[in-house]
């Protein structure tokens, strides 16, 4: 009725800074510009950003790089990146500042790791071990469900894996437990982009046009954001609080200040994509026997603006 | 009100060990102690009580109502024929099996983000021991009484109403006391797995903010809208149920 | 002939009860049925009620007959007079016309006081009488009455008795009628069958100018 | 074997529309087709059968035993007064109103990454409707049997043992029968919140890696698992259970 | 005085029942109570067994009372046998032993054949003697019956009239029977207790040297 088009949005997990610049587009009235009526959902099941696009049931995702990969190459569900919105691993091994004997990722030889229980986390700690000059067989992986944090905090493992230096680790520190963390990037692991959107097939096929009028309102939220962080940040915790849902203000400043590093690079702005950084992944994952066929990049993502 | 005294020293008792365990502990963000918690739910009263609670409370109210539709008629399918109830029952067990989690894309694809998929996440929880309870009381029909109904002519209706609905009724009771919380708890699950609003949405997003009190504070609202339906069971129950031990 | 049993066999499990009966009633007959305890009198309304079924042989009978069983079954939910009132509901009759129905009786069985107590605040002889008035009420014109006055004194058992002789001659009642009481028997019946063989294979059919002492005799030895 | 008939009907209607459902929808990422899925049990039969169903089957046995125990005291001491039963009933509702999400923390805090906090996660579901039903069956002593045994000078004890456990045991049942398959669920969702074995964890993993017939298979050998149980309940039911409707 | 009653009061709700009511039984005392149906003799009983309280009076009673209710209350998931045992298992005799010396009571009583069936399996006197033998393996000394041959035909309960006359006598029991049967009264007790109003105030006492008539009479008017 209105002459705008509907856009669905399942985002990665509830809003935080790194929806910042959504959020700010929509405020300032970006996507209405675009003739897009943005509908933000928050996924009921992981899986949702990934597989609702991929059914055709959600125009846009926001989803991890080797799930996207894995996806792919071994279930053949049809989905492709549209544009990397974090560039750099967020998902880092988290030791608590007082366990002063766990200086590099060797040291977590004999210790226990806590990870929501995804094979990724597994490759990434032992790659990272053994890039490090440790036996990672002599590490621990222990499953402890959804409530990585708490098992840290409570001793019941030494390191985690799954948490993210963006959230878990200001958390953290608010509360009073200061951490330390390593990059997977640092320690043998190819970089990859932590997040970005993803779109089925089909619907790149069918509405190239949509998809394109989303970025670009996406890239104009993000010029504001980057512009005014704090003003973008009010904005997504206003709305927030307008939903009665208090995010901690400190916690997200700290966030957006990551993340502000990691969205666009000197050589790499945002949203942009390149083969490379897919080949190195896909390399990677067959490597560690993530991935049973080599998937060509070019099936895995799309450069809709360029 | 002197009914009322046991459950209160009880739950006094109860809140008093919760306490000195959360000092014990002492990470309110594993366990908040019912201090703490009770201080955050009147800081978050308007947010819990204004918006958070009405949108749960519709969850469970529609759920509640299909729970009872679904529960009673599958109770009815199976008390009609020995046949329909071996054909039945072995898939209300698998119903109960699935884990919602593996089932929720299914529901989103079918029902979008909308209420229904907390609602059949409910239903599918509460059905089940209505369904069984109704049907053991439908089972414990006296066939002296069902016979001697016959020779008056009754029709299947009439026997129905007129003696296999009381017989069912204590029976049918205890189901709706085992639903009733359960009702409560399936609809936090079904916004724990996806909602814009509700108590159990409220309390997991607390939850990925570490603030243990905001945890439990939707928790403890939900746990006393369990016990206020209970609580109005037991009564309607007491009142009206005085028969069952009259041979 | 309303009622009518044609060389009927039925046995529960292996233990047979009847073998071979014949059974004839005439319209307006009021039969009394006397036998040791067990030998199968309950069974044989059982059969006529279409509640167990022959393993041979015919029966027939009218579509609709009130039965007043052994035991009482009355529905511990509903009140005395609530359940007296089923079989009229069970016709389609307003609940208030049925009560209404109902009163007569229990006003004339001594009953009225206890109109609203659940069966569990009757007295035995009590919820004998409820149960008699609620077979009354089903309207049929075929009564099959299982002890219907055991539980009841001397006295009113006596009311009850002239009162339901009288009443079937108004209202051309057939009635079978199950009694270990050799006197009600005779005082009511214009024929009392009598079990005398174990499985029953025939009624000893006296009329009812035999003697007590005659019928105790054709009983044969207590006790199953 | 005639009575296996029906429920393999209605399973292979069900199975039928379920594999034109999945045709319908075509992913396989969300909805598997059952051939699909036993095509991966078939597959994956090692790991399935030798590893995660024993894990499994530990904590849903351990589960039982301790909801059984657990449910038939909770019954007994609400039974042995109203005071009790008022003091303790409110509790139970609350129980089964607190997430286990909510609680796994402090589990985990308690019992580790070891079995038993799987298995309180089991109990704490089962529990209920095992304590609910026998609680319902001890209720419906009749009176006048109770009241002769009484004059018989019977003990309290003798009092349980002749009259309330035969009494109960019909609603009992009633309760096992739901509390089976939430065992089943119980113990899935207790290696959902963490765990190196059993069939949760393995649908958990598969669910990670977007494998939807992997996800779907450990669940339909746990509907089985259920199946098998809940036909076993049945069968001792019916065959013990005979006197139900005489008077 | 091995039962007695000092002005008892007792009410149902509003509903009185006994307004003062006096009863001395001495020991070997074998005692009919006769009344109007439903005007308080088994809650006599009761108010004996200590199932009620009276609102007033003192009620002197032994330890071990034998009760036979007037509703059998079979278990319906125990055999007739099993059912009759439970009395010696409440005193913890073995199941054998108990069996055994019930065993003597069914083949005595004509229910030899019937010692395995379930209580719906048998016929209403079938299921009355079953309770009856429960209530005689009691072994009490004092035996409350109410109504226990109610569902007998003629013959057996003569037969067991004259058994529980002769037992009573050999194993010196004292006995309360409630009854309707004026003659079965008259035939077993020293003394019949006759309640005359409503509520029972007192019980006209008679020996049994009375008529069957005079009883009549002072039951007075039929049904309450
Ligand atoms: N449901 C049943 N299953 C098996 N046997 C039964 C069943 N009902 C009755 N019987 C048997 O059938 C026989 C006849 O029972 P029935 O009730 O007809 O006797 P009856 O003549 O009415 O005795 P009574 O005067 O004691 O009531 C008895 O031996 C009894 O044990
Ligand atoms: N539980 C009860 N609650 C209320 N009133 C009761 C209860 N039990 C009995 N009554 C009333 O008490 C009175 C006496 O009952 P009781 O059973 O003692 O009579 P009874 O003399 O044994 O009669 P019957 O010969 O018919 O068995 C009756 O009016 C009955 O309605
Ligand atoms: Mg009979
Ligand atoms: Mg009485």
């Amino acid at each position: 009725a209105d002459g705008l088009q509907e856009v669905t949005l399942v985002l990665d997990w509830y809003p935080n800074a790194v929806h910042s610049f959504i959020y700010a587009a929509e405020e300032k009235g970006y996507f209405k510009e675009e003739g897009i009526r943005l509908n933000i959902q928050y996924p009921q099941n992981v899986t949702d950003p990934l597989t609702l696009t991929a059914a055709g049931k959600a125009t846009v995702g926001i989803y991890y790089q080797q799930d996207v990969v894995r996806a792919r190459a071994n279930e053949d569900i049809p989905v492709k990146s549209i544009g990397p919105i974090v560039r750099e691993p967020l998902n880092h091994i988290i030791v608590l500042d007082k366990e002063k004997t766990i200086q590099s990722p060797k040291d977590l030889e004999g210790k226990t790791i806590g990870y929501a229980g995804s094979d990724l986390s597994e490759a990434y700690v032992k790659s990272m071990v053994k890039a490090d000059g440790g036996d990672p067989e002599k590490v621990t992986m222990q499953d402890v469900g959804f409530d990585l944090v708490p098992a840290l905090i409570t001793n019941k493992v030494d390191a985690l894996s799954g948490a993210l230096i963006n959230h878990e680790v200001p958390v953290m520190e608010e509360k009073g437990f200061p951490t330390r963390t390593f990059n997977p990037a640092d320690y043998g692991v190819p970089n990859y982009y932590e997040l970005l959107f993803v779109s089925g097939d089909k619907t790149i096929e069918e509405n190239p046009a949509l998809l394109k009028a989303f970025l670009r309102a996406s890239e104009k939220g993000y010029a504001y954001m980057k512009k005014h962080p704090q003003q973008a940040l009010n904005l997504l915790i206003a709305k927030q609080d307008k939903e009665n849902f208090p995010l901690s203000p400190k916690v997200e400043k700290k966030s957006l200040q990551i993340l502000m590093n990691t969205m666009e690079q000197k050589e790499a702005a945002f949203l942009s994509d390149s083969t490379d950084v897919w080949q190195q992944q896909i390399d990677w994952m067959s490597e560690q026997k993530m991935i049973t066929t080599k998937p060509q990049p070019t099936d895995l993502f799309v450069n809709l603006l360029n | 009100m002197r009914k009322m005294l046991p459950p209160l020293i009880v739950m006094l008792v109860l809140l008093a060990v919760w306490e000195w365990l959360a000092h014990l502990i002492a990470s309110p963000y594993i366990l908040p102690s019912p201090r703490q918690i009770i201080e955050k739910i009147w800081l978050l009263r308007e947010p819990l009580f204004m918006i958070h609670l009405p949108a749960t409370l519709a969850i469970i109210a529609i759920g509640l109502v299909i729970s009872l539709v679904l529960g009673i008629a599958l109770a009815l399918v199976m008390d009609a024929s020995a046949w329909l109830e071996r054909a039945f029952y072995p898939l209300l067990v698998v119903s109960q099996t699935i884990p919602t989690t593996a089932l929720a894309p299914i529901f989103v694809l079918w029902f979008g983000y909308s209420i229904w998929s907390k609602v059949l996440v409910t239903v599918l929880i509460a059905f089940f021991p209505i369904a069984m309870n109704t049907f053991d009381g439908l089972r414990s029909v006296k066939k002296g009484q069902l016979e001697l109904l016959q020779t008056f002519g009754a029709s299947r209706w009439q026997q129905f109403w007129k003696l296999k609905v009381p017989s069912a009724i204590p029976s049918f009771f205890t189901g709706l006391k085992i639903a009733v919380p359960l009702t409560v708890i399936g609809a936090a699950i079904g916004e724990w797995l996806g909602a814009q609003s509700g108590l159990g949405y409220f309390s997991k997003r607390m939850m990925t903010q570490m603030d243990g009190a905001g945890v439990f504070a939707p928790i403890v609202v939900l746990s006393l809208l369990a016990i206020v339906f209970a609580t109005i069971m037991t009564i309607i129950e007491k009142k009206y149920i005085t028969w069952r031990k009259e041979a | 002939m309303v009622v009518a049993m044609e060389d009927v066999y039925f046995s529960y499990n292996e233990k047979v009860i009847l073998s071979g009966l014949n059974l004839h009633i005439k319209a307006e007959e009021f039969i009394s049925i006397v036998g040791a305890s067990g030998c199968g009198k309950s069974t044989v309304f059982r059969l006529l009620l279409g509640l167990e079924q022959p393993q041979q042989g015919v029966i027939k009978k009218p579509g609709k007959i009130g039965y007043m069983p052994q035991q009482h079954q009355l529905m511990p939910w509903r009140t005395a007079l609530d359940n007296a009132i089923v079989p009229l509901e069970c016709q389609g009759i307003k609940k208030k016309e049925a009560r209404r129905q109902a009163q007569q009786f229990f006003i004339r069985f001594g009953l009225a006081d206890y109109e609203d107590k659940k069966p569990h605040e009757l007295s035995g002889g009590m919820q004998q009488r409820v149960s008699f008035i609620r077979t009354l009420l089903t309207g049929a014109d075929v009564l099959l009455l299982d002890e219907p006055f055991s539980a009841l004194d001397a006295l009113t058992r006596k009311d009850l008795q002239q009162w339901l002789k009288d009443i079937v001659k108004v209202e051309k009642k057939t009635i079978l009628f199950i009694t270990h009481d050799i006197d009600e028997a005779l005082f009511l019946s214009n024929r009392i069958f009598v079990a005398t063989t174990q499985p029953i294979a025939a009624f000893e059919c006296m009329d009812s100018s035999v003697s007590k002492q005659q019928i105790y005799a054709k009983i044969g030895g207590a006790m199953v």
